[in-house]
């Protein structure tokens, strides 16, 4: 048997059993980790030979549907693998190598969220192993860049390394820290770009090209040069981005910060408070997050229809006009071509007043224009309003414009 | 697009506009054909400014980001202006053992620039390259299409001056 | 939307038309691209632009300004011809065939050609690849509707979805993308001077009485009401006086503003409700501050009819109440109490008197919003409409006629300008102009055009310009951009100072009263440069 | 073929264009036209004949007397005595190393006799550019049978029995691969040769597109027929315009014969080869790189599973092998499995080309049956090495591999074998390497190598093996410390198990290699700050030997820094505080007396 004779030409192999001495190409690719169930015999295992679409993870027998990865299974069944680069919705890429785990029978550690699940895989996802390399992958990350500030970071309490590094205790303290390699760019009204946080998990890349698809930035350059690059490597603002934020929204580091994020309440402190955006008709779900009575950010709500987690530029950084200092705070009465503030009684009387004598004294010659803009319960309520206070049909809104 | 007017730049000619545009025509329905757009494109102006990357971008219907990340990654690619002529030192193993480095080192000295770099006057461009599969003629210096092979570190300036 | 926004990437080819997605429906585009991109679906695309989104068709077709219905009718002509259209289809579920096949026999190619500029094989393919599709689904929006037969236009579409068996399934239909989060709800709660709430008409005296009974009065008017744009006549001639007008800038939207804000300012009394002091709210008698989104509680009707919860982040600026509170306390005023506790206490009542509506609380659309028509409280919600049958029994095709535009070019005004919005603002700019980023991003008007017009009148990008129609003119810099093709501009209607409605015609479709804001003449000179 | 009655078989591969073909051939051509012997004796320019090492090399058939290091100043005497009057002239024959003896015979050059030509079979044979002498050496012949004679299952059968691995490197059976291609569904499937050839140290794939173009697309074409594909693209560097080119001509020329394209040798069997050019990126290399090549994207690996056999090029089945198994397969479908397996190991069949550079005196191309002695290439075919040093190890690999040191010499070739002692097969560049040559030095080339072509995709590759160049740098440069070793360690094993692709899975080898065997070299350079292979420039404290000293002054002169205190007569003594380690003084003393 192929498979067998090249197993055991691992096996002999010193430095092949470290998963070395093997070129690229071939020999990994068709390796079937099956091969190696008799190795071992454990009870649970001897039973599932005969048992059609299930495999083992930690022990524990689970069965799995054709073309389910081995992170998909393990989510189901609440064993929790950490992921760091895997972006729902996109395909997986297996870069960041954090969900790797244990396949009996295979050469090298595999990436759980890539490798598909097949009937007898055992599977071991917190293998001494595994920590070992989960742990260095970590220990590389945190020395990449600049990762020693958590204190004044904007993301700290909502970051996923952070996470990575207290489950796994990592400090960070291996290696020098390789520093700041590009600078930041804080050239546009939305985005602050901070490439020494940037540890090129790639799911800005996958949010803009894969569940976007704007296609603004991909990936530029080559090795330890690699950078998260627009046309041009130039600043956004110059750019095909349409800043729709996805990428701010998928960054699991503070690489990608809202541009004010350094000066306004983290979004670890803010309450979600989820709602239906109010610009155009698609009716985005999102999350607008208030401190102290004021809305800080907001985010796409990524578990529910129409737009699982996305949104515009608009949805997204377009909300300052609530907090607006240009709000219309009083009543106002034009007198002699000029405004003055009114209070609502007076405002409200002299309306109430005004309709009632033109309606008296023409039939439909007062309009309402009700609006798009406004909810259900207040166009109902202008309809209403205007059907049976001024006893007209003369009422309509913006539909068509 | 409507493909109706060209991007200014000094380097690129009307005529080399007129090629670019042909390259592109032929190329643009072709799936996969980027780099050998680039590659030509390349050929045609000597290098790849971004804003005629962002062209054939359009022309090529890709996002410009990923044809700018596609001319990184490949070391054929340059995005700056290249010199009269080129040296291409091989960096291959077999040249490394033979003693590659001096004659960086030499270059370096008398022309002042390093891998990567082109001299001011662009007489010189000189490039690190991957093994160019000469090794039994190591260590290699090519200079455009020259092989020059078994390149003592003394002979460099002397072959070099040939070259203006 | 007859279907929902999930069957967009259900479908296998999607046809796009009048819709700049990627601007003005950013996430919906997305759908549309990764169908596309990623999907392996025929992507469709016709505007007069190149927009973003032709990027990403398989086929891409480019009409003049005014050209949809022949375009159309053209694209049902050869499916006919060459015998793609869905027979079974046609025969079970429609009526009205015969009618429509003759209307759109003389659309060949040559003759579609000729009016809209389109190739004729380019026009054939597309027709073929519509056709082709197991499930075709039509996406549209004011490109095709803000025309004098914009309504015809939309039949048209409705015609070529039937014909080729496209509506009432899954990844089909023929779906308008609505512009406003809640002109879907708008609509439907009877915003609208022919209908009640749930669409019943108010001159049908069964319906009259229903609504009188519901709501406890009596004299409801049987007579239909008339359109804002019909308001703004009705103000100059004087039999309009008062206007209530909430949350709306139409001195900024409407087309002809000219005339238009002749027509305000011969109200007696104009009543403006809105969050900012807007153009509109200038020209008031009395303006009331209103609140946000972020301040109150409701719902929007999105444009797949899913209603969906609004709730109150924030408190408001101190003192001011929601629109429906102020407007319960006119209506108190003026002597005819209308009481609700909350805005959930008006939903239920609206829920009770809108048939689509009554298996709706807030309650089931806690965590999910449920599409209408939702008659009872364990009805799922309908996200696609005429599965199996239509509302009406049969879907009935309509026999088209193309008409030009009521404006068309000519020496005087030699170019087509065509309006519409850009990604970075919302339809008048209340909002979005008060947003520094966004302002930011997009500053100020502009006049796109293709390279060639610019040379030939002398522009550059950048040089400020006078466009001209007959209706009036404004100034905005010009921006030379391959998204345009010779003979065609556009200018964005955001910006209230170089207001693209000054230029537009406001003749109407007769049937929607929707003004012709995407197509007239116009002409472009360069403009002296202001000092300092 | 020709009439003539002899035939000059001219080198014009690279490494004899470099050293002067050219200007040979020209002067050659001019002779014979003024002696008027055009007709009778023809000049045929073929491929790389592999002995780059003495070049320009000229084989005169049919005597077989091969000559070396010609100059255009040769041609009077050659024609005139050789040519005309049948006496060959010796002083331009090859002359052994260890025996000065002068071999005018081809076939009695130890470089040559001890090796077998099966890949490389046509090199130096035919003129590459002339498709009617490939077919007169059996040319396309394979291809006739495959298509006309053979189904899809007896042609992967045939390739099963033959043993044959893939010579990219991994050595997965190609016929294994084929098969799994044949199995998986699809209307549409490719069949991609790997020409990118970017081993440092590697060139017989440039050498065999140069010297017999024709093989590779015969090859691919039965590849097709397995596998059932329509399709084929050859990725070839960029860099080998010459071998583009001679692939360009092949393919018109097949296509005009009626050997490729639609209905081949009306089999009805259509299959269409082009050529892509890549940009420079060895990480391209990689089977999934490569592809996301074709498809005109970075070449960033991807995981798998999906396999390319399943989902490959624009996601449909596709087969990758390189030049020199594809170069294989002709012969092993004409002659049979059982021919091909009739020579190598047990579990290494037929035959493997090296391309033998470095210290060593024979460097070229070599093709030679598997099971031969590690040994037997170094000093037989290979001469030894130059200089009288001694050898230290031979790099077999390249980045991937590791180094064969002087106690393992005696390893045959064999994939497994050379696993055992840490190295690879790889692609068969074998890089010879002397005493003067620091092991340390070396991992520190590879890795700053792989370091400069990782993708930049995972984070182990990228990361990882630069933290790894950064200790190698610091241990170079005289800071290493003891917990360096270590660090190194913990780096290799995660790099090698955690990354994505075989670039970052293998990158660690040349250092895991370098430790085991060469592990007191690394102490040296740690523990006594001392290269003991004088590479480290940082590391040198020169001093004199004052009993080799004969007080020239020699060093005094070459010493740029003013280090060096000489006068008269008297021994010299190096400043060591003023000393820039430039080894002049060292390269300039006649004696051996600076150390």
């Amino acid at each position: 048997m192929w498979h067998t004779y090249l197993i055991s030409a691992f096996k002999t192999n010193p430095l092949a059993t470290r998963g070395v001495c093997i070129l690229p190409t071939a020999v990994v690719s068709f390796l079937p980790w099956q091969t190696s169930l008799n190795q071992k015999t454990d009870k649970v295992r001897l039973e599932m030979e005969h048992k059609d679409k299930s495999m083992i993870i930690d022990g524990r027998a689970l069965r799995f549907t054709e073309g389910e990865t081995i992170l998909e299974v393990a989510r189901r069944n609440h064993i929790d693998i950490p992921t760091l680069c895997h972006l729902k919705g996109a395909t997986p890429t297996g870069a960041c190598r954090v969900c790797v785990v244990e396949v009996e029978g295979a050469r090298t550690l595999m990436t759980s969220c890539t490798v598909p699940a097949t009937a007898g895989m055992v599977v071991h996802s917190e293998s001494p192993e595994v920590i070992r390399s989960r742990r260095m992958t970590i220990e590389l990350m945190l020395t990449s860049g600049r990762h020693d500030d958590c204190l004044v970071c904007p993301s700290s309490g909502d970051c996923r390394l952070q996470d990575l590094a207290f489950r796994y205790k990592v400090k960070g303290a291996t290696f020098t820290p390789s520093g700041v390699k590009y600078p930041m760019e804080a050239a546009n009204p939305f985005i602050l770009r901070d490439f020494s946080k940037c540890i090129l998990c790639g799911r800005c890349v996958q949010a803009c090209n894969e569940v976007q698809v704007n296609e603004a930035i991909d990936f530029g350059y080559r090795g330890a040069e690699a950078k998260i690059v627009t046309k041009g490597d130039r600043a956004l603002k110059d750019s095909d981005c349409v800043f729709c934020g996805e990428c701010v929204q998928a960054c699991p580091v503070a690489a990608l910060v809202p541009k004010n994020a350094r000066l306004v309440p983290r979004m670890s402190e803010t309450r979600a408070v989820k709602t239906t955006c109010s610009y155009c008709g698609v009716g985005c779900q999102m999350n607008l997050h208030v401190k102290n009575n004021r809305v800080w950010h907001v985010t796409g709500c990524e578990e529910v229809a129409p737009n699982h987690g996305s949104l515009c530029v608009k949805g997204r950084y377009g909300f300052d006009f609530i907090a607006s200092e240009h709000r219309l705070t009083t009543p106002l009465i034009k007198e002699n071509g000029a405004f003055r503030e009114a209070s609502w009684d007076e405002a409200l009387d002299l309306t109430a007043r005004r309709f009632k004598e033109i309606a008296g004294a023409h039939a439909d010659a007062v309009g309402v224009l009700t609006s798009a803009r406004v909810t259900n319960e207040e166009n109902y309520i202008a309809q209403k309003f205007a059907r049976t206070v001024l006893k007209t049909n003369n009422i309509d809104h913006c539909a068509r414009l | 697009m409507v493909m109706d007017h060209h991007p200014e730049h000094p380097d690129v000619t009307a005529e080399m506009w007129t090629r670019i545009d042909t390259i592109l025509d032929e190329h643009s329905s072709v799936p996969g054909s980027l780099i050998t757009a680039l590659r030509l494109c390349q050929d045609t102006v000597g290098y790849l400014p971004p804003p005629l990357l962002d062209y054939i971008a359009e022309g090529m219907n890709l996002a410009s980001s990923q044809v700018f990340g596609v001319a990184t990654f490949y070391s054929l690619f340059s995005l700056k202006p290249k010199g009269r002529n080129i040296i291409k030192a091989c960096t291959g193993t077999a040249c490394y053992v033979k003693g590659i480095k001096e004659i960086l080192n030499h270059i370096r000295n008398s022309y002042s620039i390093s891998e990567g770099e082109t001299m001011p006057d662009r007489r010189f461009t000189l490039e690190g390259v991957r093994c160019l599969g000469a090794c039994g003629l190591a260590p290699v210096m090519v200079v455009n299409e020259d092989i020059h092979g078994n390149v003592d570190p003394k002979q460099v300036k002397g072959i070099l001056e040939d070259y203006q | 939307m007859t279907n929902p926004i999930s069957d967009i990437e259900k479908a296998d080819v999607i046809l796009v038309t009048g819709s700049n997605t990627t601007e003005t429906h950013p996430v919906i585009s997305s759908a549309i691209k990764r169908a596309a991109k990623f999907g392996g679906k025929g992507l469709i695309v016709i505007d007069p632009r190149e927009i973003t989104l032709k990027q990403y068709a398989t086929l891409k077709m480019a009409p003049r300004p005014g050209g949809d219905i022949a375009w159309i009718n053209g694209m049902i002509h050869v499916i006919l011809k060459e015998g793609l259209q869905a027979k079974e289809y046609i025969l079970d579920r429609t009526e009205g065939f015969d009618a429509m096949a003759e209307a759109v026999a003389p659309f060949t190619p040559e003759y579609v050609e000729k009016i809209t500029g389109i190739p004729g094989n380019t026009l054939v393919e597309a027709a073929r690849l519509y056709a082709g599709a197991e499930k075709g689904s039509i996406l549209y929006c004011m490109g095709i509707t803000q025309h004098i037969n914009g309504t015809n236009a939309v039949k048209s579409l409705a015609n070529l979805a039937m014909v080729c068996g496209n509506l009432g399934i899954e990844g089909g239909g023929v779906n308008p993308l609505r512009g406003q989060n809640n002109v879907q709800g708008a609509c439907d709660m009877g915003g609208l001077p022919d209908v009640y709430p749930g669409y019943r008409k108010v001159h049908d005296e069964s319906h009259a009485q229903t609504m009188e009974k519901a709501w406890g009065v009596t004299g409801l008017s049987r007579t239909p009401g008339i359109t804002a744009t019909d308001m703004v006549d009705a103000a100059i001639d004087g039999t309009l006086k008062a206007l209530y007008v909430i949350g709306e800038n139409p001195l900024v939207s409407e087309a002809d503003l000219n005339h238009t804000e002749k027509g305000f300012h011969n109200l007696e009394f104009l009543v403006v409700q809105d969050i900012f002091m807007t153009e509109t709210a200038q020209a008031a008698n009395v303006v009331l501050p209103a609140l946000c989104f972020a301040e109150k509680e409701g719902t929007f009707t999105n444009t797949e009819r899913r209603v969906q919860r609004v709730r109150k982040a924030v408190d408001g600026p101190e003192g001011v109440p929601a629109d429906w509170e102020i407007v319960c306390d006119l209506a108190r005023r003026m002597g005819v109490p209308m009481e609700f506790k909350s805005a959930e206490a008006i939903f239920t009542e609206l829920a009770a008197v809108t048939p689509a509506f009554s298996g709706l609380s807030y309650k089931r659309i806690e965590k999910e919003g449920i599409p209408w028509p939702c008659p009872t409280a364990d009805h799922p919600g309908t996200p696609r409409l005429h599965v199996g049958s239509f509302a009406k029994g049969k879907g009935t095709f309509f026999p088209i006629e193309w008409t030009p535009p009521a404006e068309v070019t000519d020496a005087e005004y030699p170019l087509a300008l065509t309006t519409g919005r850009v990604l970075y603002h919302y339809h008048t700019g209340t909002m979005t102009r008060k947003s520094k980023g966004l302002n930011e991003r997009s500053p100020e008007c502009f006049v796109e055009m293709a390279g060639s017009d610019a040379k030939n009148l002398g522009l550059s990008d950048g040089t400020l310009a006078t466009v001209t129609s007959r209706r009036g003119n404004i100034k905005a810099r010009v921006k030379v951009s391959r998204r345009m093709h010779k003979g065609t501009v556009f200018i964005p209607f955001h910006f209230a100072e170089a207001a693209a409605n000054r230029l537009t015609n406001a003749k109407l479709d007769p049937d929607s009263k929707i003004p012709e804001f995407k197509v007239c003449a116009v002409r472009i000179g360069s403009a002296p440069e202001a000092r300092g | 073929m020709s009439k003539a009655r002899m035939q000059l078989m001219l080198c014009s591969g690279t490494g004899c264009h470099a050293t002067g073909s050219k200007r040979f051939h020209e002067a050659l051509d001019a002779e014979l036209n003024r002696q008027g012997l055009t007709d009778e004796i023809k000049i045929v320019e073929t491929g790389c004949n592999g002995f780059c090492a003495v070049g320009p090399v000229m084989l005169v058939q049919p005597e077989g007397i091969f000559y070396q290091k010609l100059t255009a100043e040769d041609v009077p005497e050659l024609v005139e005595e050789h040519f005309l009057k049948g006496r060959p002239v010796p002083r331009l024959f090859f002359k052994e190393h260890m025996s000065k003896e002068k071999i005018p015979h081809i076939d009695d050059i130890p470089f040559f006799s001890n090796q077998v030509y099966r890949a490389m079979r046509n090199k130096g044979a035919i003129d590459p550019e002339v498709i009617d002498e490939y077919i007169a050496r059996d040319g396309y012949f394979g291809a006739a049978k495959a298509l006309n004679e053979m189904s899809s299952e007896e042609i992967i059968d045939e390739m099963l029995t033959s043993g044959l691995r893939g010579r990219g490197g991994a050595g997965f059976p190609t016929g294994l691969k084929w098969k799994f291609a044949h199995s998986s569904k699809g209307a549409e499937k490719y069949v991609l040769c790997n020409a990118d050839e970017g081993d440092p140290g590697a060139f017989m794939d440039r050498s065999i597109l140069e010297s017999d173009p024709h093989v590779i697309l015969e090859g691919m074409t039965i590849a097709a027929k397995a596998i059932n594909a329509t399709k084929g693209y050859i990725y070839c560097r960029t860099e080998y315009q010459l071998a583009i080119r001679r692939l360009e001509i092949a393919i018109a020329q097949a296509k005009e014969y009626g050997l490729l394209g639609t209905n081949i040798l009306g089999s009805g069997f259509d299959f269409d080869i082009e050529i892509y050019q890549g940009a420079g990126a060895f990480v391209c290399g990689e089977e999934t790189a490569l592809m996301r090549s074709i498809e005109g994207k970075r070449g960033m690996p991807r995981p798998r599973p999906p396999f390319p056999a399943y989902k490959g090029l624009w996601d449909k089945p596709t087969i990758l092998n390189n030049v020199e198994s594809f170069a294989n397969v002709p012969q092993i479908i004409l002659k049979g499995g059982e021919w091909y397996a009739s020579i190598g190991t047990e579990k290494s069949k037929g035959t493997k080309v090296f391309a033998l550079s470095g210290d060593i005196n024979n460097i070229g191309l070599v093709e030679v049956p598997m099971g031969l002695p590690i040994r037997t290439l170094i000093y037989d075919i290979g001469g030894g090495i130059p200089n009288k040093r001694k050898f230290k190890a031979v790099q077999l690999g390249g980045p991937s591999g590791g180094c064969v040191p002087e106690q393992h010499l005696d390893t045959l070739i064999d994939y497994e074998e050379i696993a055992k002692v840490g190295a690879i097969m790889g692609s068969g560049g074998a890089i010879v390497m002397d005493d003067r040559t620091c092991m340390v030095d070396m991992a520190r080339f590879f890795m700053d190598f792989i370091q400069d072509e990782s993708c930049g995709k995972c984070t182990p590759c990228r990361e990882g093996t630069r933290r790894i160049l950064e200790i190698l740098e610091r241990i170079c440069d005289g800071k290493g410390e003891a917990a360096d070793l270590k660090s190194l360690e913990d780096l290799c094993e995660v790099t090698s198990n955690s990354s994505l692709c075989g670039l970052g899975q293998t990158a660690a080898n040349p250092v895991l290699s370098t430790m085991r065997f060469f592990m007191d070299e690394y102490k040296a350079h740690i523990f006594e700050k001392r290269c003991p292979a004088k590479t480290c420039q940082a590391l040198l404290k020169f001093t004199v030997d004052a009993e080799k000293c004969k007080k020239c002054g020699l060093c005094f002169k070459a010493c740029p820094a003013d280090a060096i205190v000489w006068k008269k007569k008297e021994v010299a003594f190096i400043d060591t505080t003023k000393c820039i380690q430039c080894m002049s003084c060292y390269d300039k003393c006649p004696f051996d007396a600076i150390d």
